[in-house]
């Protein structure tokens, strides 16, 4: 897993050598804006399955149903 | 159909406007000295088959040919000979009738003042050629943009509700304009919500 | 006996400059909006004509830029509402020949008459009298080119209800390499130094827009026609 | 080869494609990502210059170039549709817009936090930051372009030829910028570029890089079947997915 040796010890790992403060919010919001993607487009096919249902039953309703 | 061999021809065209299938397999021809009336309630898309027949509107399904080619591969030489009229008259207001005229007929054809004065002869409103267009009254601009449409000499027509705002006297002019340019070998496609009182060749098309 | 192409260019150039002329108060209100822009500066910043002078190009520039875009939405605007736009589009000319006569008729009355302004803004402003050929040349080239990006945008949003916001949005990014060469040539030009690198990419610039411009221009309004 | 193409074309084609590749794509991602991450945080060797602060590259660099990869992709699939009238490319373009916008902001703002302690500000004018600023003003024409008309089909349209414009323009605008900036700051400021990096620093780099393309991959596909419904609605084909 990966080459070189984890000469990190996990309590340093953390303070990403003083530069925690800039190092994980960027990590943190690059988390938000590929979570928002996702969440944006399954709630964007869902509003365009509705409209699609929506357009089938006044299709129905107006008999151009075959 | 050697009809559409030397006119106008338009095979299944089909527009859609957003969700509105608002053109749906419209067909028809329209050869020399003859004249098509459409005519149908408001919003069947009688504007929007004027638009894809003069080259502005390009269908999603169909074709339309001028003379056996189709419009879309020589769209500028197609549209050089014809005369389109809106729904508005299409005048600008800062101009005078005239000078309307005169940059409206001259990017199709040389033409001198006289002529275009005599254009304005024939539909009656001579007298304000030199007044500015946002001065005249509604019929009044509608007979310029017929004077318009008369100065270009166009073999095709396309006249969309030529006798609104017209009153009777404007009504007869514009009947006896069509009369002669059919008889002179011309053709024309007019949508109008009346009947037509023009002795020729004329057949009648109603948009559902 | 169809008309050529030249002759229904100067034809729709003539239409143009007499409609122009026709309100000539519309005429000048781009004009007054550039002085009136650049005098915020000196009362924002300060009157000393030396801090002045090295925001000069910038403010010039920048007011140069907003005022041509404010004039920018009458391009297309009157014909597209009164239909004549349909008429200029079928009359067998070609719709490029069309718009190249009307932005370069735009441009005379909006861009040229800017460029003939600006030195007096100039001096306003502290910019020395040596200055005012690459002023003036600089000017020259980006108010052409604006123009043609403004063509394309005006194009595209001519038939939209809140267009001209739209339009300021989409063509100043466009507008921006304009700014970058343009206030750099007229800077170089105030400090002595040449500014001939500026202007040839200015140059270059406006070459590449005003060849390029015109059939996307004439794409976008014949999507606009439809 | 031609079916492969013009089977791009067909909508209930493309809708099929994008549901069955977008788990693949997610999937991969996520895999690819992961090991990124773990890698890049944990066993790259820091910085000698800029300490452990240059691990914000893992995901600054790939997000500007995703931002430039997915409006060139959305440029292309525009000038597609326009020029061979094909709706599909419409629909790509339209899917892309927004995840490369978001991955424009998501680069802006990794970009001004990596920025800080270099420059001592979160904005120094940077060349490559600026340019990102602009793309992303870009981005912004051409959504709200689209959507400012009533009808799509000419929102899509005008979109697409602002698309098109806009590309022509990202390379002019990126060289003015950077020869701005060189003229005013001068070469001396540390730009953001990819320090000449070892092996053991590059690998988590193209992992991420490539984790983020086929998360774009992903999303694209989620969002298409979303914009071919929305163009389709009347279509028969449309009928029969949603009933079933």
């Amino acid at each position: 897993m990966g080459a070189g040796g984890n000469q990190i010890v996990s309590t340093d790992f953390w303070s990403m050598g003083g530069y925690a403060r800039f190092v994980w919010p960027c990590f943190a919001f690059a988390g938000v804006v590929l979570g928002w993607n996702l969440w944006s487009a399954r709630r964007y096919y869902a509003a365009a399955r509705l409209r699609a249902e929506r357009a089938l039953e006044a299709a129905m309703a107006a008999g151009e149903e075959a | 159909m050697n009809m559409a061999a030397d006119g106008l021809s338009v095979e299944k065209v089909h527009v859609w406007r957003g969700d509105r299938h608002v053109l749906r397999g419209v067909s028809l021809s329209l050869g020399p000295r003859q004249l098509l009336h459409v005519s149908g309630p408001n919003g069947t898309g009688k504007t929007t088959l004027l638009r894809v027949v003069c080259g502005l509107l390009r269908p999603e399904q169909g074709q339309v040919s001028w003379r056996g080619h189709s419009i879309s591969s020589a769209r500028s030489e197609y549209q050089a000979t014809l005369a389109y009229a809106s729904h508005e008259p299409a005048l600008k207001g800062d101009l005078t009738a005239l000078e309307n005229l005169r940059f409206a007929v001259g990017l199709k054809r040389r033409v001198t003042a006289d002529e275009l004065r005599s254009a304005l002869q024939r539909t009656g409103v001579a007298a304000c050629a030199d007044l500015p267009a946002r001065v005249l009254s509604a019929g009044q601009r509608r007979r310029v943009a017929m004077a318009r449409v008369l100065a270009m000499s166009a073999s095709l027509w396309l006249l969309d509700e030529p006798f609104t705002n017209l009153d009777a006297a404007g009504s007869d002019v514009m009947s006896s304009l069509l009369q002669s340019h059919v008889a002179g070998g011309g053709s024309a496609l007019v949508v109008a919500h009346h009947e037509l009182t023009v002795e020729c060749d004329m057949r009648r098309m109603e948009l559902a | 006996m169809r008309v050529g192409a030249f002759e229904a260019f100067g034809l729709v150039v003539r239409r143009e400059l007499c409609l122009s002329f026709r309100r000539p108060d519309q005429l000048l209100q781009p004009l007054v909006f550039f002085l009136i822009v650049t005098t915020l500066f000196p009362l924002g910043l300060s009157l000393q004509l030396s801090l002045l002078r090295d925001m000069a190009p910038g403010v010039l520039w920048v007011a140069a830029l907003l005022s041509s875009l404010l004039s920018l939405d009458s391009l297309f605007k009157s014909d597209a509402d009164d239909g004549t736009l349909e008429q200029l589009a079928l009359c067998g000319q070609g719709l490029t020949v069309i718009v190249v006569a009307k932005t370069f008729a735009h441009w005379l009355v909006t861009g040229a008459a800017l460029v003939l302004v600006s030195p007096v803004v100039g001096t306003a402003l502290g910019i020395p009298g040596a200055a005012f050929a690459t002023m003036l040349l600089s000017l020259g080239l980006g108010t052409l080119t604006l123009s043609w990006l403004g063509a394309i945008g005006a194009g595209l949003t001519v038939g939209l209800k809140r267009g001209n916001v739209l339009l300021s949005l989409i063509v100043l990014p466009l507008a921006m390499p304009l700014l970058i060469f343009g206030a750099g040539a007229t800077d170089r030009a105030i400090s002595g130094t040449s500014a001939v690198g500026a202007l040839y990419f200015l140059a270059a610039l406006c070459v590449f827009t005003c060849t390029l411009a015109p059939f996307a221009a004439t794409v976008a309004l014949r999507i606009t026609l439809e | 080869m031609w079916t492969w193409f013009y089977k791009l074309a067909s909508p209930p084609y493309v809708y099929a494609a994008a549901a069955a590749l977008a788990p693949w794509f997610l999937g991969l991602a996520a895999i690819t990502v992961g090991y990124g991450l773990v890698d890049g945080l944990v066993y790259a060797p820091p910085d000698y210059q800029q300490g452990d602060a240059f691990r914000i590259i893992y995901v600054h660099a790939p997000s500007a170039w995703l931002s430039l990869f997915a409006y060139t992709s959305m440029a292309l699939a525009g000038a597609i549709a326009l020029v061979w009238r094909i709706k599909m490319g419409h629909a790509v373009a339209a899917a892309s817009a927004p995840i490369g916008a978001s991955f424009t902001v998501l680069a802006l703002v990794t970009g001004s936090l990596w920025g800080r302690p270099m420059w001592g500000t979160y904005w120094a004018w940077d060349p490559r930051l600026t340019s990102e600023l602009i793309l992303l003003f870009l981005y912004v024409g051409v959504m709200s372009l689209r959507s400012a008309f009533e009808d799509p089909s000419r929102g899509d349209r005008a979109a697409a030829l602002l698309g098109i414009v806009g590309l022509v323009n990202v390379p002019i605008i990126h060289y003015s910028v950077t020869w701005w900036n060189s003229l005013h700051q001068g070469a001396t400021v540390a730009k953001l570029g990819k320090p000449p990096m070892p092996g053991s620093m590059l690998w988590p780099l193209l992992s991420m890089l490539l984790g983020f393309m086929l998360f774009y991959g992903a999303v694209l596909c989620m969002r298409l079947r979303g914009e071919v419904l929305n163009r389709e609605r009347q279509a028969k084909w449309v009928r029969e997915a949603i009933k079933s």
